[in-house]
């Protein structure tokens, strides 16, 4: 670290020597200081106008601008670099055991209404549920039903086939299939998330 | 404390003084004994290199006989440094015995001198580091922070197994109800043994346990089977109490009870 | 405001981009950034090091400078500056002797082991004076010490050197002419078993 020589006292700095010291004070100031301030800061005598038009025009076209905020100043990253002061993390999270059976529901039983689904699920479908495979792209609405009250229903997008790697829904492996595969025992893994059915699950039995 | 008074090193001014009534006062002050050794050292020279550890030990020990005779409780390393402070003192008394193989008194004492310098830079060092500009109290960092800002966003990850399993579950919920016994067609062994108790008192004689089945459990196979069950469970009850016999004269032979005689 | 082009999104960026968007990322954080951050922040090719070297001329004898710290570089403000911004500091709880001592110890003989410490003070170091460094960041664990019961170690962190304005442990005020007096050596009691006898000290300076 530098070690600059102590300014002077009592004698008006020199316009290099306000210049540096508005520098630190707007530097380590949490808001934008306004020239009374700086004034009150600053040894008697400091020519303001001057030692700021200096630092503007030092800072113009840097990584860092001096700007001028109303009657206040302050440093301010320069406007087109705005993109390295953002960052974007992803972050990867299993799809809950609700959202699972019902996009599992709706794959199976397409085009299917929000009753068929809690039917199906034993449970109320949060409408939470439903939105959220909508906004993953995987569901969409489909065409009413022709039913007394004309319900919604819900189908599954060619972003959910092409997740899956399916080419058309009737590729999902039937029952049977399942059964053979060993995937009926319905005895729950001890490591699924219960928490989260568990605002939707009632106790079926 | 009025033994304060009283001077260590023969004091000669008012800080001195008081520098040696605050050694009696202060005890629990002290960071150990080598910390009372180093502030003893003060009186002696400035410069620890020139120090003399005999006199030091000396004023060692004289603070520790002052401490006991004022009563004052000195904690266990104090002593054990009085011991070997003593023993030191012993060694550079004494002409050096060319036959041990232990270290001269001037070995020990010039590591003692190590030790206290040591200290001493360490604590010296200590003031240096926060004697320089320090950050928040004379250098700044930027006051407003702009932090990075960090768009997060979540993407939810599921598999064509989680799908299949899920449906798997939802679909066979139904068959796996839990299994609930229909309790009209069950006949419980204490049933079964109040009615045993009651009748097999009437009869010396052998009898099939079927025989033991009250009227209305024979016809329906479900019933007779729970109540056979209920009969046999308890007549082995009462044979464990000794108040009826159970023979079976064969493998799946009628199972025969009758009343015990007493003896 | 002057607006810059925007720098090309493939091409590593010239040396007077590079130093703006460094000036830019290091103005905008409190903390320092290490060189591999600002590497990842940084289009690739980027030539850190030019950049940085360019940024510290430029800011050397300003009222705010460029410090590197350990692998790190951070904008603060001139130590001669430090009157003018009484107002920003932070006041802090006095640490007790032991603590100070304590931190000069590790920060010297880094990496100091327990023993190593309560040696040089004569006394043992209780569990919170330690807690008490770490907490405030400017102490970490180092390596364990390859002698018998492996020994946890003690080292200073960039923490410590931001605090105290260092560059690197090698500025520790004294150190040159501590080593020449021989006070950093682990130096064992002559009546004491030599077996152990700082026979592995690693030193780091």
């Amino acid at each position: 670290m530098t070690q600059q020589p102590e300014p002077a006292q009592f004698d008006a700095p020199t316009r290099a020597e306000a210049a540096r010291m508005i520098e630190a004070l707007l530097f380590a100031s949490p808001e934008p200081l306004s020239t009374t301030e700086l004034g009150r800061r600053l040894p008697e005598g400091t020519d303001l106008t001057a030692a700021l038009e200096e630092l503007r025009a030092r800072y113009a076209g840097r990584g860092v601008e001096l700007c001028r905020i109303g009657d206040a100043w302050a440093f301010r990253t320069a406007p087109d670099l705005g993109h390295l002061l953002e960052r974007h993390a992803v972050e990867t999270r299993k799809l809950s055991r609700a959202a699972t059976e019902t996009l599992a529901i709706i794959a199976y039983h397409q085009p299917a209404t929000r009753a068929e689904i809690e039917e199906i699920r034993g449970v109320s479908v949060s409408r939470g549920t439903i939105d959220q495979l909508i906004e993953m792209g995987w569901v969409r609405l489909g065409r009413r039903k022709m039913t007394p009250g004309r319900p919604a229903t819900f189908v599954v997008t060619e972003g959910f086939l092409d997740h899956f790697g399916l080419s058309s829904p009737r590729d999902l492996p039937g029952l049977r299939e399942l059964r053979a595969a060993g995937l009926l025992d319905s005895r729950r893994a001890p490591d699924e998330d219960e928490g989260e059915a568990g605002a939707e699950q009632e106790n079926l039995f | 404390m009025d033994g304060g008074q009283e001077s260590l090193a023969r004091p000669s001014s008012v800080e001195e003084r008081r520098a040696a009534e605050a050694l009696i006062v202060d005890v629990d002050g002290f960071e150990g004994p080598l910390d009372l050794l180093l502030v003893l050292s003060r009186t002696q020279k400035v410069d620890l290199r020139q120090i003399s550890i005999l006199a030091l030990a000396e004023q060692y020990l004289g603070f520790v006989e002052k401490a006991r005779a004022l009563r004052i409780e000195l904690a266990a390393d104090y002593l054990v440094m009085a011991a070997w402070l003593a023993y030191l003192k012993s060694r550079l008394l004494l002409p050096p015995d060319p036959t041990t193989e232990e270290p001269s008194g001037e070995d020990m004492a010039a590591h003692l001198a190590f030790q206290l310098e040591r200290l001493q830079a360490m604590r010296e060092a200590a003031d240096a580091l926060f004697a320089r500009p320090l950050l928040g109290r004379d250098v700044f960092a930027r006051g407003d922070a702009e932090a990075v800002t960090v768009h997060r966003s979540t993407v939810h990850h599921a598999s064509l197994l989680d799908l299949m399993q899920a449906y798997a579950r939802v679909k066979t919920r139904d068959e796996f109800r839990p299994f609930v016994m229909d309790r009209r067609d069950l006949m419980t062994m204490e049933q079964a043994l109040d009615r045993l108790r009651a009748l097999v008192g009437e009869s010396a004689d052998w009898a099939d346990i079927s025989a033991y089945l009250p009227e209305d459990w024979h016809a329906a196979p479900r019933r007779r089977r729970s109540a056979t069950a209920a009969t046999f469970a308890a007549s082995l009850e009462l044979a464990k109490e000794g108040r009826i016999e159970i023979r079976q004269g064969d493998i799946f032979a009628p199972i025969q009870i009758r009343r015990k005689e007493r003896a």
